[in-house]
């Protein structure tokens, strides 16, 4: 349909203004809204995970910046320009993994930010595990916490974090 | 508020220590003083359970005869002590105790068979001179009776206790068991494929400069299965060779199958556990292989560890404690399948029998097949076929029984790996019928 | 941004119509018109693909011929014009000249084959007055090149139309094949448990005043495999009495073996689709039972239907449409797999493999078992055997090729219900091995 040129065109002009804007808005998002969701749908492509959020068990309880982005300052700040540069990135190119993955990095920061807010329930299990790289993933059997259910109910298998880092890296 | 007051100190302080625990500490009771939640629900594996297939049945006294209720079982049996007594499993608690009143002990039975059966590990290690491996590895040459007599003076005659599956140091879960240690070296010397156990491709990758060790080299998760993986094996426990987890092939059927075939007893002769009374076919025994079969499931692909099934987290309080009242999952759907799978407890329970009920009808036409090969090996040797001529055919019963009592002496009825165990028994029907051909072909 | 824009407006208008389509519009290409972007995926299934097991392996041209692949097959079909050429499907889009080129056809057809392989309803109402089943009914007497003509005469030779999955009013999926709408009323009115199909029950709770009506009672998502159903089942396809979807005491393997037993041809005879051409048993064929097998796995009672992973959503800028190329998951992994198991592709390829790998040697066992006993009863014969002597043998024949049809002829080389094949095949390789034994006592 498209001749080549066309195509090459389109792409270098998405390229442009979408990184411009995009990275924009959504380095905005994250500085100033960076605890309102409304931020993250600024992308309809988060849509289906802000709507499973909102039936979600922790709907009322936690917004996606406090599972997904690191609660320091400096870690917080780093994940968001990182993950605002990809997100951006691969949204204007539109070449990302679909559906949209959770990446070991990303599985990590979710994890403590479990942690974080359940420590007392999970002590006996973590106390010495906070450090360890192979602490068992709680979305291993809690994975429907965020969004609510996968149609199998199930999280991601959990073949060994050492392994799967370095897949990351 | 004291009731909040209450559980606000107990988040604090959960190792807060009243006695100290070494490896020497087996009694559960003195652990116990420290982590009394745990202890409590260990204590429970002491309490009856039953479902369809699981628990036992017979009186609370003793659990039922699996040989009663599977007459062919019993002539499967026939010139082993397992055609004696050989009843339904059950509770931790009671290991020790059903070891030792089993009427199979009217046969000598080798020391190897304490391995999985009490708290051993001191006495290992005193007959090594520290080396435990050392010390096991002397234990099939002694007696059971010997073996369990030292093991009750030396005050270590408890059932699998916390010390088998914990470091009293850090409490980390951890392994101990020799036989388990190097079953799975030599599977990570091998190139047998393991998704269940990403930890050994990890091992095959580095350097190999150490033997794989599954207390280093392997994850928490997968030392969840691990800690049950040192007793719910396949093994040979005689007093011939050292108690071996045959796992140098690889933990599917056939590879194990491999093993023993490879093995030579020291008479020279190739391997077999005994000899079948009416047949004379040199038979290899299976015994409860858990860990194996379910390494070639699903579950066990998915990360899904024994643990997550048979010992689920449970709330106490404010805080969660693995639930050590380890039994059917069945009894506690809840907590063992639902965190993962949200569908209504009685669709689980129908998923879990649908599939247990294929397998048991399956493990019937089985038995069914290999009585018809007993017949007719029996019905040739009237006709006067020679041992010369039946060769093939019990070859074949070999072959057909070790599939046969694979699947059968698997505690989950197919549920740890439902199309893998449909497999085993489709071979086991094929060969016994491939048997009773060659049988029936001698009878004049 | 311009890319948002148009997305946008995208969402709001999707089903702004150009042209007009009725219940009588079986040109894929005018709806095409309204729907462009299922139209264009619609047409790739003209495309070749290619999987392990699926799609299908030689010349673009035509697909390579199963029975030269698997000789044992050959043999299975002798006396039956599957023998003559039989060979591995492909897209929807070559249905009907396939169906009219098979050198199947140099025998006598029946014109039931055209309602799987063609937009035929109109014929259908045509024939009955407006009354399709009415139609439907009288087209197993007519002979196959006499309907087909019809067909394209009337300008319906096309194969699988949009027409026959969608209401042309309001684009719902509906069902529209009389011999699947039948077949779900018999199976509604039986007591036969369907887990796969939850308005089956709810329907029997009811008044039962109506029959059972797919287009009326049943879920959307049950009709995401309704419209497959229509087609890829189990058959009796020939003249004698009309196409019929045999589910009246249920879907599974052993319910529909019991229909045709209870069936009784025009001659009186017990049913058979023909006789075997050496031994002269009465065979039972099976064809494509991928509802069938679908409906006893897992998948099917957790809700998963045929299209969620043949015709997976796939985004179209801010829309989502429904992929109509159907063909294999496995070419589009990510958008028929990964949308519910969130697992790396690699991983689920590995998962998909071990399961076909175990049903593809248990097939090629069956198939084994099942020429030992084409043997035998050919020696028996020789030995004189009287066709009285060998009836248990030929009983046992059919039963076997039966079950061993059932997952040869089921395309997903076990993967719709791994354990529930592996199941089927060890009865086939049980009772093929039976037969043998049968036949080998007649052996002098
Ligand atoms: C610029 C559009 C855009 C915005 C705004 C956006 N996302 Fe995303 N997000 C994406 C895209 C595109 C991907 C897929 C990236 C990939 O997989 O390579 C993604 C992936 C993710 C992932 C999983 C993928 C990974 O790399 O682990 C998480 C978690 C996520 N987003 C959370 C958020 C949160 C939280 C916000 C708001 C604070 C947000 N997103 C805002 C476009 C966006
Ligand atoms: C209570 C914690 C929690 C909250 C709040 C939450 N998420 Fe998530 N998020 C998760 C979990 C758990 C996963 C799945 C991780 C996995 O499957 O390994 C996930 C995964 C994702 C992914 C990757 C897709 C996937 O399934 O892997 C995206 C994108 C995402 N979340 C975006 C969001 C957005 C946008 C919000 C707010 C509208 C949000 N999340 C709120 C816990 C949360
Ligand atoms: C911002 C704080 C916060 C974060 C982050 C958070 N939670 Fe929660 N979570 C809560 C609160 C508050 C509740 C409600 C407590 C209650 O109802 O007793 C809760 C409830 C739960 C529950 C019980 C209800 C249910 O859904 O079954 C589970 C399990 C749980 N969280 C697990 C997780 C996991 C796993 C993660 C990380 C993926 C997570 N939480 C992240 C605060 C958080
Ligand atoms: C192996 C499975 C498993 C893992 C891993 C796991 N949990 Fe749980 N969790 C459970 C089960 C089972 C329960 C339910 C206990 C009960 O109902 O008594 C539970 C309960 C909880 C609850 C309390 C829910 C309630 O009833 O209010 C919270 C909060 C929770 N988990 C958080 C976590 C966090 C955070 C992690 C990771 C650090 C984690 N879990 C890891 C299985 C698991
Ligand atoms: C996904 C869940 C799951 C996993 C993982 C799992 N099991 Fe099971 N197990 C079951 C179910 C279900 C049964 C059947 C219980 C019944 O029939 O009552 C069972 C049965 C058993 C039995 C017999 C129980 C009884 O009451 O008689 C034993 C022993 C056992 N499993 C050990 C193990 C071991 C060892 C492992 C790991 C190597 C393991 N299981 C992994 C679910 C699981
Ligand atoms: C030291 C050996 C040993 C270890 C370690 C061990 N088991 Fe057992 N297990 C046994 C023995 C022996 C029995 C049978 C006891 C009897 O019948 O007297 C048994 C019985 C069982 C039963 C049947 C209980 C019943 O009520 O019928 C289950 C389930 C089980 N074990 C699961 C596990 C799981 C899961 C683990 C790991 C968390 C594990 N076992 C660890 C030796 C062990
Ligand atoms: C590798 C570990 C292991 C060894 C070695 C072992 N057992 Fe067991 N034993 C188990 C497990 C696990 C069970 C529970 C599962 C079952 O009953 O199938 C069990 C169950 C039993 C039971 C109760 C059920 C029954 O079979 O009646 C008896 C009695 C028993 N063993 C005796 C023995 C004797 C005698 C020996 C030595 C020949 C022995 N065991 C060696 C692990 C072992
Ligand atoms: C057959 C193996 C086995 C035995 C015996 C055993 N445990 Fe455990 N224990 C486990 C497993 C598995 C876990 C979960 C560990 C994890 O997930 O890291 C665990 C966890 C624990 C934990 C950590 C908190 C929790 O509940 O998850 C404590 C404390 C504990 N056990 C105490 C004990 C005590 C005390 C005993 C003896 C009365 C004991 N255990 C006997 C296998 C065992
Ligand atoms: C920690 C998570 C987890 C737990 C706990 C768990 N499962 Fe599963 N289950 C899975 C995963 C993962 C699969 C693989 C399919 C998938 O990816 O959803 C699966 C698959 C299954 C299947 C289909 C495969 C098969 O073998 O037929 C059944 C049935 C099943 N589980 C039943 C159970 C039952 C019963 C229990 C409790 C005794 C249980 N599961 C506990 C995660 C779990
Ligand atoms: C959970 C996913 C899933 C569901 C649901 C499912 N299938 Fe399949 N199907 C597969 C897979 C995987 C294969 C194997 C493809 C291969 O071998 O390339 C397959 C193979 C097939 C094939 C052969 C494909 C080819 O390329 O040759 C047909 C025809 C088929 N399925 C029809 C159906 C029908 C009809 C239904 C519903 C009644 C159904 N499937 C339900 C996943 C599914
Ligand atoms: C009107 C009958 C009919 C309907 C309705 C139908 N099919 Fe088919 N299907 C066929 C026929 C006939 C073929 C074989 C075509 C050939 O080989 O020429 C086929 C082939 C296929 C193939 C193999 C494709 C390939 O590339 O090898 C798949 C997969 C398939 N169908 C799945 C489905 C699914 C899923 C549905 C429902 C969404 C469906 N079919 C609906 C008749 C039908
Ligand atoms: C109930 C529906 C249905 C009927 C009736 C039907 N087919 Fe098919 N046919 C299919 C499906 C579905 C496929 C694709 C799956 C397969 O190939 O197994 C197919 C595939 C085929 C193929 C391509 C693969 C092969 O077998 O070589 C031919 C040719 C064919 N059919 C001819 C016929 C003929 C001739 C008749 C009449 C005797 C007939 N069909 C009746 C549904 C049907
Ligand atoms: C073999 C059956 C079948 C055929 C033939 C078929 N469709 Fe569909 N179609 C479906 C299914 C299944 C869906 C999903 C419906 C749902 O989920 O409600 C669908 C959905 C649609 C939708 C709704 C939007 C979407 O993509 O999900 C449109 C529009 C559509 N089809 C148009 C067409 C057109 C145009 C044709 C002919 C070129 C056609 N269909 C042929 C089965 C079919
Ligand atoms: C709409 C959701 C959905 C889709 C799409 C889906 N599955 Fe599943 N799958 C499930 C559910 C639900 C189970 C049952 C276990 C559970 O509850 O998690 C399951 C179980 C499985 C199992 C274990 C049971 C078995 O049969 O061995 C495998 C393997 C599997 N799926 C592979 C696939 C593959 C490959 C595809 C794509 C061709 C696929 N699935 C598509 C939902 C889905
Ligand atoms: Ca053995
Ligand atoms: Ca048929």
């Amino acid at each position: 349909m498209f001749n080549k040129k066309a195509i090459i065109f389109a792409v270098l002009l998405g390229v442009l203004i979408g990184i411009g804007a995009f990275t924009f808005k959504y380095a905005e998002g994250f500085s100033y809204l960076s605890s309102d969701p409304e931020v993250c749908v600024n992308c309809h492509i988060m849509t289906p995970q802000y709507d499973s959020w909102q039936k979600s068990s922790h709907h009322t309880v936690a917004v996606c910046v406090d599972c997904h982005l690191p609660h320091d300052f400096f870690g917080k700040y780093i994940a968001k320009a990182e993950n605002g540069w990809h997100h951006s990135k691969a949204f204007t190119l539109q070449n990302f993994h679909e559906p949209i993955m959770i990446k070991e990095k990303n599985k990590r920061i979710l994890q403590d930010n479990c942690i974080e807010c359940h420590k007392d329930m999970v002590h006996e299990l973590f106390k010495r595990d906070m450090t360890e790289p192979d602490a068992v993933s709680c979305v291993h059997c809690h994975a429907s916490v965020g969004h609510g259910a996968l149609p199998t109910s199930i999280g991601g298998a959990d073949r060994g974090v050492k392994r799967e880092r370095e897949d990351y890296d | 508020l004291f009731n909040i007051a209450e559980r606000k100190s107990e988040e604090k302080t959960p190792y807060e220590r009243l006695v100290e625990v070494t490896e020497d500490t087996t009694d559960p009771a003195v652990w116990g003083k420290n982590w009394p939640k745990q202890y409590d629900s260990y204590k429970r594996t002491a309490l009856a359970t039953r479902t369809r297939f699981g628990g036992h049945g017979g009186s609370e006294a003793l659990p039922e005869e699996k040989i009663e209720r599977d007459p062919w079982l019993k002539r499967m049996f026939k010139g082993y002590a397992f055609s004696i007594d050989y009843r339904d499993r059950r509770g931790h608690a009671y290991m020790l105790e059903d070891q030792e009143q089993t009427k199979r002990q009217t046969k000598p039975q080798s020391g190897s068979c304490m391995h999985c059966h009490s708290s051993i590990m001191p006495v290992y290690r005193e007959l090594g001179d520290g080396d435990a491996l050392a010390g096991m590895n002397k234990t099939h040459a002694m007696p059971y009776k010997e073996l369990n007599e030292m093991v009750h003076d030396m005050g270590h005659a408890h059932p699998v206790s916390c010390v088998d599956c914990h470091d009293p140091e850090s409490m980390q879960i951890r392994v101990t068991r020799p036989a388990f240690i190097v079953g799975m070296q030599r599977l990570a010397e091998s190139d047998a494929p393991v998704p269940a156990i990403p930890s050994i491709d990890i091992w095959r990758q580095g350097s190999r400069s150490k033997p794989y060790d599954p207390n280093e080299d392997a994850t928490r998760n997968e030392k969840r299965s691990f800690v049950c993986g040192q007793c719910h094996v396949e093994y040979y426990c005689s007093s011939d060779f050292p108690l071996t987890f045959p796992w140098s092939n690889g933990l599917a059927m056939e590879n194990i199958e491999k093993e023993w075939n490879d093995t030579k007893l020291s008479s020279g002769e190739r391997f077999y556990d005994y000899k079948h009374k009416e047949t004379g076919a040199e038979i290899l025994k299976a015994q409860h292989p858990e860990f194996e079969l379910w390494s070639q499931g699903i579950h066990a692909r998915s990360g899904v560890s024994c643990s997550d099934c048979h010992m689920p987290y449970m709330r106490e309080g404010a805080s969660k404690v693995s639930d050590h009242w380890v039994r059917s999952p069945l009894l506690n759907v809840n907590r063992s399948c639902q965190t993962c799978h949200h569908v209504d407890e009685k669709e689980i329970l129908a998923r879990v029998d649908a599939i247990q009920q294929k397998n048991f009808d399956l493990l019937q036409r089985g038995g069914a097949a290999l009585m018809d090969l007993l017949d007719a090996v029996e019905a040739a040797k009237q006709a006067g076929a020679s041992d010369e001529e039946l060769k093939p055919a019990l070859e074949l019963q070999r072959k057909a029984q070790w599939r046969l009592d694979y699947i059968a002496a698997e505690n989950s009825m197919g549920f740890h790996a439902p199309q893998e165990a449909a497999r085993i028994l489709a071979e086991a029907a094929d060969y016994a019928r491939q048997g009773q051909v060659e049988a029936t072909k001698l009878i004049k």
